[in-house]
């Protein structure tokens, strides 16, 4: 499904990632492991064109991506820091979203509602999410994935259960294997980035680690 | 481990064309002050002339190849056009100076102003402003990894105003027409030769120093890439 | 020599060594340049 | 697309209100100052009419481009627009038109501010003035939002953007204050028709490069 070959990208003169190939392909999970400032975060922005990258290339169902956004839709990326307008409310900034990646306009507001619902966010749906605390922010940011959750085929996790409280963790675990799981209809498949090693083993299928550039 | 770098004049065409470039200087020297022929009303101060307008043109060619460099770059995103965009920028910048210098000397004695609000000479005097403001973005955003294409940008942008400026400028100023409009074809001909000589001696002089800069640039690039690993 | 008694020579000869110096002037900032950033990188690249 | 990423900027400005007052309360004190400044009979401030009137519609448009490209810019926020599938130039045309609103938006609270406090009245045909302050307006917004898009991550960019902003829109102000001036002295169309060529060739230049040139400005 995404398959990237000699991708390297540096900051200035510092290599992040250094001739890197990776491929996912449909319902894989993968896990990325990595110390802090290894590049994982870079490595996900590039697949979401948020950071460009020197060269090498990407392919999404084996199309070359360059500058093009139509692929943008099926790649959801929540950032390790949750970003959402900070004067709209969550319910208004999930409505901006929805009407981005083009939700059918009479499912919107039962989608927002539903998706809030399961992430325990009901109550705070009309407070501007300037107020709202990181673990708030990170279950708004997991809402936001399962809003899209027809739309995406590939999620970039980026630590997602840093900041979330018992039952937020445990809420993103059974979503997490649901969408492992469901072999059956929708094709997803997920690529979660993290630094603590067990919750990656027993959420992900294979395992990964990012060193020195290089992934393997 | 790598290999040495030359000086730029360390190789044999830079050398010759610096020496070509001294020679034809001396040579534009003695036409412009012997050769051609002396203006009765300004006398002097004419032959000005053959420097304040081809610093100008260069001027012009250089903003130009900023523009062309800039698109370039942001197509192939090789840094060898941004190299390329900033030495001309400055050169040309250099010449833009050049122009606003030379032009006042020239308007003093002449129409007893030293400056007018003549639609060429203003067009140079909003560039020179707009490449300062080129020049601070290059240097606030130096952290910044996007800086060439931002760069780049603005010096595309710089051109394609150049020919509006012009023309407002040129309505605007309406009834300040003390520019002469020399038409160049039906001028004298050795003022005409001489001039196009002193172009062709300009324009060997921006090459040269378009050249130069660019080879520092890149052992500068160079030198960053070995600190950092160092 | 008579160029120097024509009206108006002060003007242009101010002109004149404008341009050259200004030329000559960026010339020897390339070649300061240069040879700073070589040094630099000679010694430092061995 | 572009109607949500325009109405989005809109909601952010209705809640917090920080663009439009500020631009509105900097217009009106500027305006107090010319009006000190001039203490001239009306008949000879009637002269430089055109020429404050534009300066002060610079000045706010300044705050206006300074700020629009921050909305973005709070807790990165952009992550959401350029993650997104919305491609990068429509981005860029959302924010003149989103820039263009909220600049015609103040500068109709200003304008007859300006003509009370400086005791001129209204040009005659109104519709020719109504027109010029349109089209120069797009021609603002475009070139503000290319130069503040592209300067947007600059750490200094408030300062960044007079120094840009100002060289890049002479040639706009000159046909503005030329055709406005015509206008107060009700000129047929005939008279001014060339400036009005050069704010509509000005606009449609820069809008079209910075649709091309935008999306090169925004990666880290």
């Amino acid at each position: 499904m995404l398959r990237i070959e000699k991708l390297s990208k540096s900051f200035g003169q510092k290599i992040i990632l250094d001739e890197v190939n990776f491929e996912i392909n449909i319902n894989e999970s993968i896990g990325l492991l990595g110390k802090n400032g290894s590049g994982k975060s870079t490595f996900l922005k590039i697949l979401v064109d948020l950071v460009n990258y020197q060269n090498g290339s990407i392919f999404y169902n084996e199309k070359k991506i360059k500058m093009e956004t139509s692929y943008k839709s099926k790649i959801l990326y929540l950032g390790h820091q949750p970003t959402f307008y900070p004067s709209l409310t969550a319910k208004e900034n999930l409505l901006f979203i929805s009407k981005i990646y083009k939700i059918d306009e009479n499912q919107i507001i039962k989608k927002i509602v539903n998706s809030l619902n399961i992430v325990g966010l009901s109550n705070s749906i009309n407070l501007p999410v300037s107020v709202f605390s990181s673990g708030m922010l990170r279950k708004l940011s997991i809402s936001k994935a399962i809003l899209l959750e027809n739309i995406w085929e590939i999620l970039l996790l980026d630590e997602p259960n840093d900041g979330l409280d018992i039952e937020g963790q445990e809420m993103l675990s059974n979503l997490i294997l649901s969408w492992k799981n469901k072999k059956s209809n929708n094709n997803k498949s997920l690529l979660i980035v993290s630094h603590n090693e067990n919750w990656i083993k027993n959420h992900t299928d294979q395992v990964m680690h990012l060193t020195k550039g290089k992934i393997n | 481990m790598s290999s040495e770098i030359k000086f730029f004049h360390q190789n044999i065409y830079s050398k010759l064309f610096g020496l070509l470039i001294i020679f034809s200087w001396l040579i534009l020297n003695y036409f412009v002050l012997f050769v051609t022929r002396i203006d009765p009303y300004q006398e002097m101060a004419q032959k000005i002339f053959y420097f304040h307008v081809p610093s100008a043109w260069v001027a012009g060619i250089a903003y130009l190849v900023v523009m062309i460099s800039g698109i370039n770059y942001l197509r192939t995103k090789n840094n060898y056009w941004d190299y390329v965009g900033y030495a001309s920028a400055e050169i040309g910048t250099i010449f833009c100076a050049l122009v606003l210098i030379t032009g006042p000397i020239w308007a003093t004695p002449i129409w007893g102003t030293s400056w007018s609000w003549e639609p060429r000479l203003t067009t140079v005097l909003i560039m020179f402003l707009i490449y300062l403001g080129y020049f601070s973005v290059r240097n606030f955003g130096k952290s910044l990894t996007t800086i060439k294409s931002i760069s780049a940008t603005i010096g595309v942008l710089a051109f394609l105003n150049v020919p509006i400026i012009y023309f407002s400028v040129k309505f605007w100023a309406e009834e300040v027409q003390l520019h002469p409009q020399p038409e160049m074809m039906e001028q004298p001909v050795d003022i005409y030769y001489t001039f196009l000589f002193s172009l062709i001696v300009f324009f060997m002089i921006y090459m040269y120093l378009l050249n130069y800069r660019i080879h520092i640039l890149k052992i500068k690039s160079k030198l960053e890439n070995i600190l950092e690993d160092y | 020599m008579e160029i120097l008694q024509y009206k108006y020579f002060s003007f242009f000869f101010m002109a004149y060594f404008v341009v050259l110096i200004s030329i000559i002037i960026w010339f020897l900032f390339l070649i300061l340049q240069e040879k700073k950033y070589l040094k630099k990188y000679n010694d430092k690249s061995n | 697309m572009i109607r949500s990423l325009v109405l989005k900027d809109l909601l952010i400005e209705i809640k917090s209100k920080e663009i439009i007052s500020s631009m509105i309360a900097f217009g009106i004190s500027v305006i107090l100052l010319f009006a000190f400044s001039f203490r001239a009979s009306p008949s000879q401030v009637y002269f430089f009419a055109p020429g404050l009137l534009w300066m002060i519609f610079i000045f706010i448009s300044i705050i206006l481009l300074n700020r629009i490209f921050n909305l973005e810019m709070e807790n990165k926020s952009y992550e959401i627009l350029f993650s997104s599938p919305v491609d990068k130039s429509t981005i860029f045309l959302s924010k003149c038109i989103s820039s263009l609103i909220f600049l015609i938006f103040s500068q109709i609270i200003i304008t007859p501010i300006f003509f009370l406090f400086l005791q001129i009245n209204f040009p005659e045909n109104l519709l020719f003035f109504l027109i010029i302050i349109f089209f120069v307006d797009l021609g603002i917004c475009s070139i503000g939002s290319i130069i503040s898009g592209s300067i947007m991550k600059i750490r200094s960019n408030e300062i960044l953007l007079p120094i840009l902003f100002f060289p890049m829109i002479t040639p706009l102000i000159i046909s503005a204050v030329k055709s406005t001036d015509l206008i107060f002295n009700n000129h047929p169309f005939v008279d001014w028709k060339i400036w009005f060529q050069l704010i509509l060739s000005f606009s449609v230049i820069f809008l079209f490069s910075g649709y091309l040139l935008y999306p090169h400005v925004t990666n880290e």
